[in-house]
């Protein structure tokens, strides 16, 4: 039967014509990038619906190409470096989530980055990340994986450095590369350890591995969590998280994209890849869901204070891949893809409508806007229902996702009970800040007066469009994996019935946790009231102090990279310049001495040289030649 | 078309029957490796006749036709309608006091009409005029045609160098760097017969085009055919590529010294080159032979002769390119061009979707 | 009784490798570096028809395309470019000259010696009768394909250092 | 029938090999003794050429007909183009510079 899942492999291949294309002159029309841009990704999006559809109806694919078949090397190495794509639930509502928010994202893009001068630029990056993204959703085995997961992270550089002209932007670009490079790093030396393990890179034949119980621990803890520190590294979560809140000075559009819907997303994807290896280490289960459950919360605490709009949304998106991670962690893999799925739209739905008020006031601080319900109802419209959904209220879609989430945690078998309570309370704790954060961030912007200086001005269809497109799946992407569907999702995610149920107790728990905070928000920011939060920060100095500095996780990483690193090397060129210096140059006037009587043999004639070559080789070749040629004489 | 034809029918192939006829004559008197070696000596032979005739009708019928295109009359006094001019200027020439400068190379001097005339008469020796009728059929036809046409850039060096005169140097230059910049895209191009054939040999390409002339074979064949066709008077230094000869900047070319005998070899080969390329083209892309009612040669002759006729047309209607523009069309037009259509061609071929070819 | 094609074989190879080594050594005595070159031409040709006796069709055609219609065009433009240097005397001291006859001699002779002396697998005197060019293509796209990608590389890698190196600044 | 034959033919593996050496040979004494550097890569070429004699005499007399002698031939070719191409380009430089194409005018290396 052929189908277009069979060719899914081309779904990538729009989106890279059209970054080629760019490339290749079209960059010369700035109109023409941006459209055949969108075109491009318009194309993978209906492939992807398409093969999403056919997932549904049950087929499954994997195929993997031999890309360069060169006698000389071995059948089985020849094999591992296959390249290959597979077809199945994961990837098809990954392809979906990818192609359809960079649609949307890139649609805003061309009324947003209208007039950029790195217009073109712009949108050959962002064509080039889409297809990177795609790659790294198709990939079936680690070394697809893993170039298409690099090719992300290059892609992020670009963009975040987008404006590289900023030195805050160009700096941000290389956080960002260099913080997930560490990952990346854990990442290849995992993908190494487990093919030196089981000699493949497929990821199907290691899970069979894993399952049947060839592949054992410590190797399996070990690889998984080396894994792990890839996925840490792209979804920003502790201890390599710096690098996201720093990636706001791209433009919005690369914010919403990347750090919201998609790139970050990668992680979580790659656990979720993973799972069925993962879960046959507990102990790796563990790590994974108190980082999860840690940069849940720990995330949503810094975006209390921020000023920054996008900040705000940064740490949120850490905290939500928190949660993500937390959910693998637990065990219930569907219930972190679901909310991954969900939370795609809803974020990037919150990025464009920020976007939009920076569009229109030209800079990121929420304590200078203020009533701009007025200026640009649809943001406000679709950003507070957004952030409803953020905060999981019934009956939009963070609630069914979220609450999947908590019902997981409250049940799991991983974990002892004392784990598992502090994660439950971590995890309401984090229900808490949310709906406080997302609502103070509602109340400063649209709330009350404006504070600002810009001027009005109108806002493009193509920015408004997305705004109102997104809007559908944050209120009902949530019913797929809704009760009142029977928990679809899980069943199409996991293969079976869907292994946590929906719990009464804990969604009313949740919602009213939710609800405390969303009013309390108002209390301290209702109608664009900022003195109330003033006064809160002049009594929680410390806190405050210790929440604006990030927890000082940033001194610390500078501390490490300025002041050990710099200490040893100083120690190191210490010992250079003394000791290893010393014996070189005692050796080197030696030699020196030496050589001022041999360099007279070099004449500099190239001729000269060639001749002793020749008169050495010969001498070889006569001397190898020794008893054939006495043989001749004789 | 025509069927198969039969060895013994005498119209659909006479040189043909020609030859068996010699052949079985001889063998029945002479041991085996003299028959074939005569036979081959007889069709040299006649195949250096068919060039002086072929270059003599040539320029007669250039003259005339761009005399007729330019509102005059041409060359109409010697004998019927000016058909003997031809040979009126080769005793002119062949009788003029040969000249060499004295700051000349001397044997240099001598030799380079030879490098270039013999390489340009050789390139006839592979030309399918009929089925089996060429003097040999090289199973590497294309590439001996290629690796001919490299040849005479080294004898035009020689002429413009030895001459001792700057304007003669000037134009060996850049009659060798036009040469070698239109030899690339010619190469490739050429490869796209051999790929649709599957074969390099002149003959076996020429079967090939039975049910469709690689001119017609879309999208690639048109573009093909008239990237040759630029290269192809490039190559052969034809208006308007005669940069290398251009009187109103450099005399003459490398040839301005030349007089007499040398002067008449660079011409013969200017124009053998010129019907070389046009053969090329029929064999190539316009299905060599192939062609109904008439025989097989007489249809050669017709296509070849359709071809030198656009040159000539070309000739006379296009301006001379400037020296940049040369290049530029050489290397950043044609030259993309031709590795795109070659390309294309093979990822054509390996999905099998070429039309009126079988799969292979 | 003769057997003519091997005879003509013979007689050609015999022929085009006097040509070539006249060719070689008239590249050292020549006067002038142009000439130098056409004797270069000269080697180079002889050796391409010393390839078609050796049954060698293929490369033949390429060694006359490629050498003669681009190396030697290129290396006559490189003389042609460097004008004042033709008439200078081109060869080094005797000194010179004798070292390197001696070490050119001494290769020649042990060489030759090995060569000679050797024992060769018995040779198939029948000449090869497949179709080169097919059988290297598919050489060189399965068996060689590594070398082959290599060889691209350099390829690129010297033209883009040629220009490079070249260019007028 | 070829034993009868006299031993100057057929050509034997010995012929191409002995022709090779001799210009191989030839080539380096004319790389190692000539001044102008033009020549010197010629001589080179003609060292080349030597080699590629030497395996397509191989290639003929191999007792299999997969012709590898022949493919290293095409990928000397590929190296020698590569060579006269960033030869000359060196030379021109040179000269663009010192105004000489000697290779003894280029010692600044010298002891």
């Amino acid at each position: 039967m052929s189908t277009v899942a069979d060719s899914a492999w081309l779904i990538p291949v729009p989106t890279l014509a059209a970054f080629l294309l760019i490339a290749l002159g079209a960059r010369r029309s700035p109109a023409a990038s941006g459209w055949l841009t969108v075109g491009a990704v318009f194309i993978s999006f209906v492939l992807s619906l398409n093969v999403l559809y056919e997932t549904l109806a049950g087929v499954r694919i994997e195929h993997a190409y031999a890309w360069l078949p060169v006698p000389g090397i071995p059948a089985n190495l020849q094999a591992a470096l296959s390249l290959g794509f597979q077809v199945d639930p994961l990837t098809a509502t990954m392809l979906v989530v990818v192609s359809s928010v960079s649609l949307l994202v890139q649609l805003y893009s061309v009324g947003y980055m209208h007039g950029d001068r790195g217009y073109a630029r712009f949108f050959a990056s962002m064509a080039l990340f889409t297809t990177a993204m795609l790659g790294v959703v198709l990939g079936n085995n680690f070394l697809a994986i893993y170039i298409a997961w690099e090719l992300v992270g290059l892609c992020s550089y670009l963009l975040i450095g987008h404006w590289h002209e900023r030195p805050e932007a160009a700096a941000a670009a290389k956080k960002a590369f260099l913080v997930t490079r560490l990952g990346d790093f854990g990442f290849l030396l995992g993908i190494l350890l487990l093919f030196v393990e089981t000699g493949t890179l497929e990821v199907s034949v290691i899970t069979q591995m894993a399952v049947g119980g060839q592949l054992r621990d410590p190797v399996l803890t070990v690889g998984v969590l080396l894994v792990f520190c890839g996925a840490v590294g792209k979804s920003a979560q502790f201890p390599l998280h710096v690098w996201l809140p720093d990636a706001m000075e791209g433009p919005t559009p690369v914010s919403a994209l990347i750090h919201a819907a998609t790139m970050v997303a990668a992680g979580v994807y790659l656990m979720a890849r993973t799972f069925p290896i993962l879960e046959h280490s507990p102990a790796a289960l563990t790590v994974v869901a108190v980082i999860g459950g840690g940069t849940a919360f720990f995330a949503a605490t810094m975006g209390l204070i921020s000023r920054d709009i996008k900040r705000v949304l940064a740490y949120s998106t850490m905290s939500q891949l928190g949660y993500m991670m937390l959910a693998i962690g637990v065990g219930a893999m569907s219930a972190g893809m679901f909310h991954l799925f969900n939370h795609a739209f809803f974020k990037a739905l919150l990025f464009l409508g920020a976007g939009s008020v920076i569009h229109l006031v030209g800079t990121n601080d929420m304590f200078e806007m203020g009533g701009l319900r007025h200026r640009r109802p649809v943001a406000f419209l679709t950003m507070t229902v957004a952030a409803l959904s953020l905060a999981g209220l019934f009956p939009l879609s963070g609630f069914w996702s979220k609450d999947e989430i908590l019902v997981a945690v409250a049940t799991t078998q991983h974990l002892g009970d004392v784990g598992r309570t502090l994660l439950y309370l971590l995890a309401l704790a984090t229900v808490f800040l949310t709906a406080f954060y997302m609502f103070r961030a509602i109340y400063l912007i649209y709330g009350g007066r404006y504070r600002g200086h810009a001027p009005d001005h109108p806002e493009p269809w193509t920015m408004t469009v997305p705004l109102l497109v997104l809007l559908v799946p944050t209120i009902v992407s949530g019913f797929w994996g809704s009760p009142l569907l029977g928990n679809a999702f899980a069943t199409f995610m996991e293969g079976h019935a869907a292994p946590t149920a929906f719990r009464l107790d804990i969604a009313l728990v949740s919602t009213g946790i939710a609800l405390a905070g969303i009013y309390l928000a108002w209390m301290m920011y209702g109608g664009g009231k900022t003195e109330s939060g003033a006064y809160a920060t002049k009594q929680l100095r410390p806190l405050y102090t210790l929440l604006d500095n990030r927890y000082y996780v940033d001194h610390l990483y500078n501390w490490i990279a300025g002041r050990l690193v710099l200490g040893i090397a100083w120690l190191a060129a210490r010992f250079d310049s003394l000791v290893v210096d010393g014996a070189v140059n005692g050796i080197g006037a030696a030699v020196v001495g030496l050589g001022s009587e041999l360099r007279r043999v070099q004449t500099g004639q190239v001729q000269t040289y060639a001749w002793a070559l020749f008169a050495g080789a010969i001498t070889l070749a006569a001397v190898a030649a020794l008893p054939l040629i006495l043989g001749a004489r004789r | 078309m025509l069927p198969e034809c039969p060895a013994s029918f005498f119209l659909c192939d006479p040189f043909g029957a020609v030859r068996g006829a010699i052949y079985a004559l001889l063998s029945a008197i002479l041991p085996e490796p003299l028959p074939i070696v005569i036979v081959t000596a007889l069709a040299i032979a006649m195949v250096t006749t068919l060039i002086a005739i072929i270059v003599m009708s040539q320029v007669w019928a250039e003259r005339r036709i761009v005399g007729y295109m330019q509102g005059r009359l041409g060359p109409n006094r010697v004998g019927p309608g000016g058909t003997l001019q031809a040979i009126a200027d080769a005793i002119k020439l062949l009788t003029k006091e040969p000249l060499i400068p004295r700051e000349a190379d001397k044997v240099v001097f001598l030799l380079a009409p030879l490098v270039v005339v013999v390489p340009s008469l050789m390139v006839w020796s592979v030309i399918p005029w009929g089925p089996g009728l060429s003097v040999t059929d090289l199973n590497i036809g294309v590439l001996y045609v290629l690796a001919l046409g490299a040849l005479p850039t080294i004898g035009i060096l020689m002429a413009g160098w030895s001459s001792g005169n700057k304007y003669a140097v000037l134009g060996g230059m850049r009659a060798a760097a036009q040469l070698i910049s239109y030899e690339i895209p010619m190469v490739l191009v050429v490869m796209i017969p051999v790929l649709l054939a599957g074969t390099m040999a002149l003959r076996g390409i020429v079967e090939e085009q039975t049910d469709l002339w690689f001119v017609l074979a879309l999208p690639f064949g048109p573009i093909a055919f008239v990237l040759f066709l630029v290269s192809g008077i490039a190559e052969v230094n034809r208006s308007p590529f005669d940069l290398p000869e251009a009187e109103s900047e450099i005399v003459a070319g490398f040839h301005t010294e030349y007089s007499g005998m040398g002067f008449a070899l660079f011409f013969l080969a200017e124009y053998a080159n010129s019907f070389a390329v046009s053969a090329m083209a029929t064999t190539l892309f316009l299905g060599g032979w192939l062609g109904p009612f008439l025989p097989p040669f007489i249809w050669f002759f017709l296509k070849t002769y359709l071809v030198f006729f656009v040159l000539v047309w070309v000739r006379s209607t296009l301006p001379r390119v400037r020296y940049d523009q040369l290049m530029h069309l050489a290397w950043k037009v044609a030259l993309p061009a031709a590795l795109i259509t070659v390309g294309l061609t093979a990822v054509q071929l390996s999905l099998n979707v070429v039309p009126g070819t079988a799969p292979r | 009784m003769l057997i003519p094609t091997d005879f003509l074989l013979a007689g050609a190879f015999y022929t085009f490798a006097a040509t070539s080594i006249v060719g070689a050594i008239g590249i050292i005595r020549a006067r002038g570096i142009f000439r130098s070159a056409l004797f270069l031409v000269l080697t180079l040709a002889s050796v391409a028809a010393i390839y078609v006796t050796l049954g060698a069709d293929f490369l033949g055609a390429v060694q006359v395309l490629v050498y003669v219609g681009a190396i030697m065009v290129l290396i006559i433009f490189g003389i042609m470019l460097t004008p004042q240097q033709v008439e200078l005397p081109d060869i080094g001291g005797p000194g010179q000259a004798a070292a390197a006859a001696f070490v050119a001699v001494a290769l020649f002779a042990i060489a030759t010696i090995v060569i000679t002396t050797s024992q060769w697998p018995r040779s198939t005197s029948a000449a090869i009768d497949v179709a080169t060019t097919q059988v290297i293509g598919t050489g060189l796209f399965t068996t060689y394909v590594l070398p082959f990608e290599i060889a691209s590389l350099l390829l690129l890698v010297a033209m883009i250092g040629a220009i490079v190196i070249a260019r007028e600044e | 029938m070829p034993d009868a034959l006299p031993p100057i033919y057929p050509i034997t593996l010995q012929h191409g090999l002995v022709l090779g050496a001799a210009l191989f040979a030839i080539g380096m004494a004319g790389a190692l003794s000539k001044r102008n550097a033009i020549t010197v890569l010629m001589a080179i070429e003609v060292m080349l050429n030597g080699v590629i004699v030497t395996f397509v005499a191989f290639a003929r007399h191999a007792p299999t007909a997969d012709l590898t002698g022949q493919v290293f031939a095409i990928f000397i070719m590929t190296v020698a183009a590569a060579e006269a191409a960033v030869g000359l380009a060196i030379v021109i430089a040179v000269y663009r510079v010192r105004r000489t194409v000697q290779v003894d005018a280029a010692d600044t290396l010298r002891g």
